[in-house]
């Protein structure tokens, strides 16, 4: 299926893009920031992190539509 | 007028406060966070904050709704920034108004710290040595990751 | 400037706050107590604050003083209002900058706090029923100085 | 000894004035507070007042001096 991925800060820069669109048989945020992380080099540990689907907070075993908005959050520096 | 927002544009902190009054509290407490130009002993000379836009609205949002079900508040809002930031800038503004002080105080700061922990925008630190880096969960420039 | 004073018109908080910067601080706290429309049950509708001005100039001045050597800040300032005051309008206002936010809650809340406790103004409230009185807080009475 | 008092908030109230010279043959505020006190029927116990003298706060035992300007300060209600 078809994924849109948006990437924010410090793995905007490591992927060298903001977003990008995959077709992948991840099933869920934890197969598909495996597959992401291997082919990117992201350094982050899947606990450091917190993920979103189509803009609300979800597990790392949220099932994963076509067409799903996905945004691995790393740690955040607001404020 | 929505109690949490993102602004591209300086706060206006006078209009953000004004927004608090009611002839039933007794005070407000305000927080602003302001570009500093040293971290962690190292010279900063400027910012940039990255959000992402809708998630971080929903979980503002989300964060002064909590605080006025906490705590005894006639009202609460809170702005922070995107974009670039030179020293001295308001990067976000928190605001509390209460009958008593003690649910001001404590909602203020509960609310600075949970947009801190919780509302997902990242600062990039630029530093007087021309380095540069994106802040992750403790503090540490983490450059590319 | 000073850092505390009494005020017989109305406060201007901004250029108050803007007394606080400071380009390594990362944050101010300010507290504005505002006149409410109610205390203790009963609804009130107009103050008048009277103050010992020579007293209460010199003790404002020594708390500010102690909080600027108690909590690590940049810069500390307290207005007090004097006279007839309406409902909604700011008796006093707190301001504090600091490197980190936790000294800047921290001695905002003391100031006020001691401020309350031991400057010598008195608060007379006007209630809607057409009875007025001074405010004498019981509580731990103060030692002198 | 001439003292000159002022009396603010709740004590000008009861007192009818706002300041007043009084000759009197009290060497402390203690004694002055309990002679004024009679004569105006102020109703606070000392422990609940504190003193000033020349506009600083001193002890209930300093020793006044002619043309000493005393205050006895009720519970404040600032803020």
């Amino acid at each position: 299926m078809k994924i849109r991925l948006l990437y924010f800060a410090s793995l905007a820069d490591r992927a060298g893009r903001t977003e990008e669109i995959r077709d992948t048989v991840a099933t869920n945020p934890r197969d598909l920031y495996a597959e992401i992380a291997r082919e990117h080099g992201f350094a982050f540990a899947p606990e450091r992190l917190r993920v979103a689907v189509n803009d609300a907070l979800v597990g790392w075993d949220h099932a994963l539509a076509d067409g799903d908005e996905v945004v691995f959050l790393p740690p955040v520096s607001g404020g | 007028m929505k109690r949490f927002a993102l602004s591209a544009a300086p706060i206006d902190a006078a209009a953000e406060k004004a927004a608090l009054e009611h002839p039933a509290a007794g005070g407000c407490v305000t927080f602003e966070g302001w570009v500093r130009n040293h971290n962690e002993a190292r010279a900063v000379t400027r910012l940039d904050y990255q959000a992402y836009g809708a998630l971080a609205e929903s979980e503002g949002a989300a964060i002064l709704d909590e605080a006025c079900r906490q705590f005894a508040l006639r009202a609460a809002r809170c702005v922070h920034r995107t974009g670039a930031l030179a020293i001295g800038d308001m990067a976000v503004w928190v605001g509390a108004s209460a009958d008593h002080r003690d649910a001001a105080f404590a909602a203020c700061r509960w609310i600075i710290d949970e947009v801190k922990r919780r509302v997902p925008i990242w600062k990039n630190e630029h530093y007087a040595d021309g380095e540069s880096g994106w802040l992750h969960p403790s503090g540490d420039p983490v450059g590319p990751a």
